[in-house]
């Protein structure tokens, strides 16, 4: 035991000083002025979800830069943080190797890395090195049940999710005289569709809230074909679909639901991807007008939001801050606010700062980022959005929305002449 | 009692009768040939008897049991075992761990396996080559490996399946006297053979076949005078010229 | 049960199952001649894919025109892969065949990536949201278009197999290797062009989804062994089994979603997959036994 | 021969002292080195030594991981003894899918297509069962302890990772000289001829694969108190069985050497491309790379790397060939 002890003291000093204990050929750096901070994300910037990952990424690293170009870590002497990137190609045994990379050459604090299964496995190596973790973006409530306490999570829990799509849609409800909803839901097979629509209908059914759900399809990740999942709704016939999808497959369904004409009052995602995407508004157009989305989005009235969204889209054109990118940055920051505080690069000094956080930010919907005891972040909230006139508004909650929700659709998706 | 004995032998593909009501006994300590021109079923026959093809109706009595049914490795283990007409060496293993995995057919223990399959080599005349691998043995030295595998088994019958094809007449003359050996050894063979030199040298008695029936039996002198047999090989016109 | 439902989802596999039949048909002209399967067919779909968007993009060719296009553009990749790769990797193990082979997918899935960009695209043609009705049956009209294109497509494939010097070659090395050698071609030339005919359809396949389907670089991956149990089912080698075969698991993975959740679909092409390897290996239309 | 044990256990004390003078990540890259040369190895046991190619063994994995890890989290029965029972379970599926290919007399590329199948069966199947956590799989209590296979630092796994790769290596070297390994072969190079002779070629194929299986899955209660999550898609898919055959086969396959030394050589390419290729804007560059590389390694040595090694060698260390 002992001699582990020392390997490890080594280790951290090593990192402290910069030095590395690498194989042949790792970089070696030289410092001479400002001490550096290395932190890093760890993102599925390659494999079956490399879009959002490497938004997310993008994300990561434009929270470094602007915290860099405001002078760093004022109280550690200006330290610049410093991003070592990591590619997890969606696969857990990857993404744990990556994370012990990126501890070898001496992140002090990972960020990362949008899916559940690859946090998992992240969050219990950080546990067993000792190595502060926040993930920006992972959703599964299970990860902050195992009792870790390096790990933290800025992003809402599915069981947040589910709660505030139920407040949002009871106001709706109350607001249109409407005493029951009959819907479908709909997701991906993978963990975060099946726990976003699983959730969803837990939640209903535990609160008797009046959705009545017809039926529930799933279809596998990646699908390329949505025509007989889009039948079989339509059988079932619907007033609302309630699906959780992928950036792909939104536009397939938005499709299909045209071509074979399904009447719906409404198309609310109890919260996902896929509907907020620039890709999508451009590719579907009109088509994508009315759909509504639960999810923990930018706040469009915060100041903070108005100048990261400003140099993100000069950054990368076409592309803007959605939920992804945002919780990316928002995910950074936290941690430099950590190491504000906290005058030291020590794990236990981080975590200490981590459970102690309030920051306020109005970059996101949702309060300052606080934790509790589990790691969760208390504040973190969903907005509803909807696509009016083929650009994103919120609309509820009222304090930050940018305008009124349309329910029901105004106008049939195959009605639009597009 | 004869040491294998077939009864009305059939087997047929589709419409083809490969093998048809053929029937003959072999005693033990005898050399049968089994000639035939191409395509007379001979093959067919072969695997027939060894379980790799399953007949459609006939028995096989082979050391008093009928053998109809039985997998390849049962038949084996009964002490009948053929060679295959192009031959089959485990191409990436040596001389001698070819003949080991034959000899573990009997023997208890590796070390006695591996005993038993020196000697077997020896016999064959491969000594020299028991560490190549059969990738790297001409025809002839091949078709000796497959000989000292088979002989590795212990058999009691030995059906051998053109073992002579492609082989300079030397090296007939040399596996005709292994052969004798072999027989001498108390092992009863069964062979299919073109090269009538071969046939001639070692067979006491001779079966022809032609289109899966038995044409003729006897000892090989009749059987080169039988007009039937040779109608098979040469046609008609040459048989009704000569006769 | 719904009849109309059924109906519904028959038709839409049916035609999409036109399509798959073609990128099947790729990997059994493969298959039937050079023995090696083809694992990166999934991701020469998306480079078929991407060639017909790149065109639309900068010329506005429609992909239902361009697919002659991803067709040449794919056939000079696999005429590459298979001088580079294939072709020296035949007599090697099988095992050693699906690595190279894996090796060639992970080349171009990624590439796809550093050239296209990750996003999934879904351009929008004219007549992409279209659709006829047939009472309460809807026809979608650029699937309708899909399917008699790629019907055309194996058409002149077939044409080209039966009337040029070097398709009769092909079809030969198809039936025996041994044979084909022996007549005297130049084998090489032979199963180059095949590999390119091959990718060739498979590359007109997916300019011919474009209009159906958001490309990204990842998209080709269910393609891949879905294409797998066709050719199983029609008969590795046979053509004819191959454009059968896909529609058959088309209208299978499409109806059959009526009775199992769709998220076990694929189910279906597998379970049928085992049957026929178990039970006719030489697949419903081959004639040779394995 | 007497060269080459020394030599062997001249590496194996190296590689016992090694954990002094490294970093926990290159410990955690061993790791990965000696679980993919162990999985290597357990697939090279039935595709390489007795000849049918399994590209469906992530199916075995998953079984192994799922059981110990159920085992472990509703009963409390400890993945040291759970494993075992997970590979047992294994074994009974790869014994029930050898019946049918086997039996069916499937070969070469249909056997391939027929495991695929099953695999892609299985993980479908995985990703709709309640207790495996449905699609949202199972999520591992972390609970460091040795009777929990659960460990904080890198240095038990090397060295359980590191009994793993010795243990898999000491069985197929026994298979390789005992009777069971000797009918493997001869039925890989002639199924007709292993027949002929008297080996009952449906047999040996059942219990290799029956082997196979069984120690794929050990390796699995491995993964699952590595990981510490279980996803069907990430334990069982094509991909993963992609994974475990790559490192044989660029080895030598059929040989005792040759998943560990593709393993020693592609798992840590992979973690170099990785790192050194992970650029901002060129997401995939390294996969590209690697990919590269595997198709060079197999145009340049079609016979896996041992031997060429073995060729290289064969003047300094003698005739290894039995004789």
């Amino acid at each position: 035991m002992k001699k582990k002890m020392n390997r490890r003291t080594f280790l951290k000093y090593s990192a402290a000083v910069g030095a590395t204990t690498a194989m042949a050929g790792a970089p070696t750096l030289l410092r001479a002025q400002a001490p550096e901070i290395k932190i890093a994300s760890i993102q599925p910037v390659t494999g079956v979800i490399s879009d959002i990952g490497i938004s997310m990424r993008r994300g990561n690293q434009m929270a470094v830069d602007d915290i860099n170009a405001r002078g760093g870590i004022k109280s550690m002497g200006g330290a610049k943080l410093r991003l070592l990137l990591g590619d997890s190609e969606a696969k857990e045994d990857v993404a744990r190797s990556e994370a012990e990379r990126v501890i070898k050459d001496g992140a002090v604090t990972l960020v990362g890395p949008f899916l559940s299964g690859n946090a998992m496995a992240i969050a219990t190596l950080c546990e067993q090195r000792g190595v502060p973790f926040v993930m920006d973006v992972a959703a599964a409530d299970d990860i902050t049940r195992k009792g870790f306490k390096y790990t933290f999570r800025v992003f809402p829990t599915t069981t947040k999710f589910a709660d505030s799509m139920l407040f949002y849609m009871d106001k709706i409800m109350k607001e249109k005289n409407i005493s029951r909803i009959r819907g479908v839901v709909t997701n991906t097979g993978d963990l975060f569709g099946r726990v976003q629509g699983a959730t969803f209908i837990k939640v209903l059914k535990e609160k008797k809230f009046p959705i009545e759900v017809l039926g529930h399809i799933e279809y596998p990740l990646g699908i390329q074909d949505l025509s007989a999942e889009i039948s079989k709704i339509k059988a079932l016939k619907p007033e609302v679909l309630f699906p959780v999808a992928r950036p792909g497959d939104a536009k397939l369904m938005i499709r299909e639901l045209y071509k074979q004409r399904v009447e719906l009052q409404g198309i609310i995602s109890p919260g996902s991807p896929g509907w907020y995407e620039p890709e999508f508004i451009r590719d579907m157009k009109v088509l994508a007008d009315y759909v509504m989305d639960n999810v923990p989005w930018y706040n469009p009235v915060g100041k903070m939001y108005k100048e990261v969204n400003a140099a993100f889209a000069k950054k990368f054109p076409g592309k803007y801050i959605d939920t992804n990118s945002g919780y990316a940055y928002l995910g950074v920051l936290v941690i430099a606010d950590a190491l504000e505080r906290a005058k030291s690069t020590k794990p236990d000094d981080i975590v200490a700062a981590l459970k102690k956080t309030y920051l306020k930010q109005d970059l996101m919907v949702g309060l300052a980022v606080a934790f509790d005891e589990k790691g969760d972040n208390i504040n973190a909230d969903t907005a509803m959005i909807q696509i009016i006139g083929q650009s994103i508004k919120v609309v509820l909650p009222e304090k930050a929305a940018e305008t009124k929700y349309v329910y029901p659709m105004p106008k049939q998706i195959w009605d639009r002449g597009a | 009692m004869p040491l294998l004995e077939l009864k009305e032998i059939h087997k047929s593909f589709g419409g083809l009768k490969a093998v048809s009501r053929v029937s003959f006994a072999l005693n033990e300590g005898e050399i049968l040939g089994i000639i035939g021109p191409n395509g007379a079923g001979k093959t067919t026959l072969f695997n027939s008897i060894t379980g790799f093809l399953r007949v459609d109706s006939g028995e096989i009595w082979f050391n008093g049991e009928n053998i109809v049914g039985l997998k390849p490795h049962r038949v084996c283990q009964k002490g009948m075992v053929r060679t295959f007409q192009l031959v089959k060496p485990f191409l990436e293993l040596t001389v001698m761990e070819n003949v080991v995995v034959a000899a573990l057919n009997r023997a208890k223990t590796i070390k006695e396996a591996r005993e038993k399959a020196m000697r077997m080599i020896e016999l064959v005349g491969l000594e020299e080559k028991r560490a190549t691998p059969a990738t790297g043995l001409t025809l002839g030295h091949r078709k000796r490996l497959e000989l000292a595998r088979t002989l590795a088994t212990e058999p009691k019958l030995l059906l051998l399946d053109e073992v002579m094809a492609g082989l300079t007449p030397t090296e007939v003359d040399e596996l005709i006297g292994l052969l004798k050996e072999v027989n001498h050894r108390g092992v009863t063979i069964l062979l299919i053979e073109h090269v009538m030199r071969g046939m001639m040298a070692l067979s006491k008695r001779v079966v022809v076949l032609n289109y899966g029936q038995k044409i003729a039996e006897g000892v090989p002198e009749e059987i080169v005078k039988n007009r039937q047999v040779i109608e098979a090989y040469l046609g008609e016109e040459f048989a009704s010229a000569q006769g | 049960m719904d009849l109309n439902l059924v109906l519904q989802l028959a038709t839409s596999g049916f035609l999409l199952g036109g399509v798959y039949s073609l990128i099947a048909l790729g990997l059994s002209l493969i298959f039937g001649v050079m023995k090696v399967i083809n694992f990166a067919h999934g991701a020469m779909l998306v480079w078929g894919m991407y060639i017909a968007f790149t065109l639309m993009n900068w010329t506005g060719i429609d992909p239902f025109f361009s697919f002659v296009a991803s067709a040449g553009g794919l056939f000079v990749l696999g005429y590459f892969i298979q001088r580079t790769v294939v072709n020296r990797i035949m007599t090697f193990h099988e095992a050693m065949q699906v690595i190279a082979m894996v090796g060639v997918m992970m080349i171009l899935e990624n590439m796809a990536q550093l050239i296209w960009g990750p996003d999934p695209h879904s351009p929008h043609t004219r007549y992409s949201l279209s659709t006829i009705w047939l009472g309460s049956v809807m026809i979608d009209i650029p699937r309708l278009f899909a399917f008699l294109l790629a019907i055309l497509m194996a058409a002149a494939v077939f044409v080209f197999l039966k009337y040029t010097d070097i398709g009769k070659s092909i079809r030969a090395s198809a039936d025996n290797r041994i044979g084909a050698l022996i007549v005297g071609t130049n084998v090489n030339r032979v199963y180059a062009v095949c590999f390119g005919v091959g990718a060739a359809c498979v590359g007109a396949a997916g300019s011919l989804l474009v209009p159906l389907m958001p490309i990204s670089p990842h998209t080709g991956f269910p393609f891949k062994l879905t294409s797998f149990a066709i050719v199983i089912l029609g008969g590795m080698g046979s053509l004819p089994g191959a454009m059968i075969g896909g529609l058959i698991i088309g209208v299978a993975e499409s109806v059959g979603s009526v009775f199992i959740p769709s998220s076990l679909k694929q189910i279906i092409s597998f379970g049928i997959m085992i049957l026929i390897l178990l039970l006719r290996p030489q697949g419903l239309f081959g004639g040779k036994g394995s | 021969m007497k060269i080459i044990y020394s030599l062997l256990g001249l590496i194996l004390l190296i590689l016992l002292l090694l954990p002094n003078f490294v970093s926990d990540y290159i410990l955690g890259v061993f790791v990965l080195i000696f679980f993919y040369a162990y999985m290597g190895q357990s697939w090279n046991i039935l595709t390489g030594y007795a000849g049918p190619i399994s590209l469906g063994h992530s199916l075995y994995l998953g079984i192994g991981a799922y059981i110990s890890t159920k085992l472990a989290m509703d009963l409390g029965v400890t993945p040291w003894v759970g494993m075992w029972i997970g590979g047992l379970g294994a074994s009974l599926i790869g014994l029930a899918i050898g019946f049918l290919g086997f039996r069916f007399g499937l070969k070469g590329v249909y056997f391939v297509l027929l495991t695929i199948a099953f695999g892609e069966i299985g993980r479908l199947t995985a990703l709709h069962l309640k207790p495996l956590g449905h699609m949202m799989g199972l999520f591992v209590d972390f609970k460091p302890g040795l009777a929990n296979f659960h460990f904080r630092g890198n240095l038990p796994y090397y060295y359980i990772a590191l009994g793993f790769m010795v243990f898999s290596l000491i069985v197929v070297r026994v298979l390789e000289v005992s009777k069971w390994g000797r009918y493997f072969v001869a039925l890989r190079e002639d199924e007709d001829a292993a027949e002929s002779l008297g080996i009952n070629v449906f047999k040996y194929k059942m219990i290799a694969i029956g082997l196979s299986a069984f120690m794929t899955a050990l390796g699995g209660t491995f993964y699952a108190n590595y990981i510490f999550y279980l996803h069907p898609t990430s334990v069982m898919s094509m991909w993963v069985s992609i994974e475990i055959i790559m490192r044989p086969i660029i080895g030598g396959i059929g040989t005792l050497f040759g998943p560990l030394i593709g393993s020693l050589l592609l798992t840590p390419l992979s973690e170099i491309a990785r790192s050194y290729f992970t650029r901002a804007g060129l997401e995939g560059i390294h996969i590209v790379i690697y990919g590269l590389l595997l198709v060079t390694a197999v145009l340049f040595f079609p016979g896996g790397i041992f031997s060429f090694i073995q060729k290289v060698l064969k003047p300094i260390l003698g005739e290894s060939r039995e004789s």
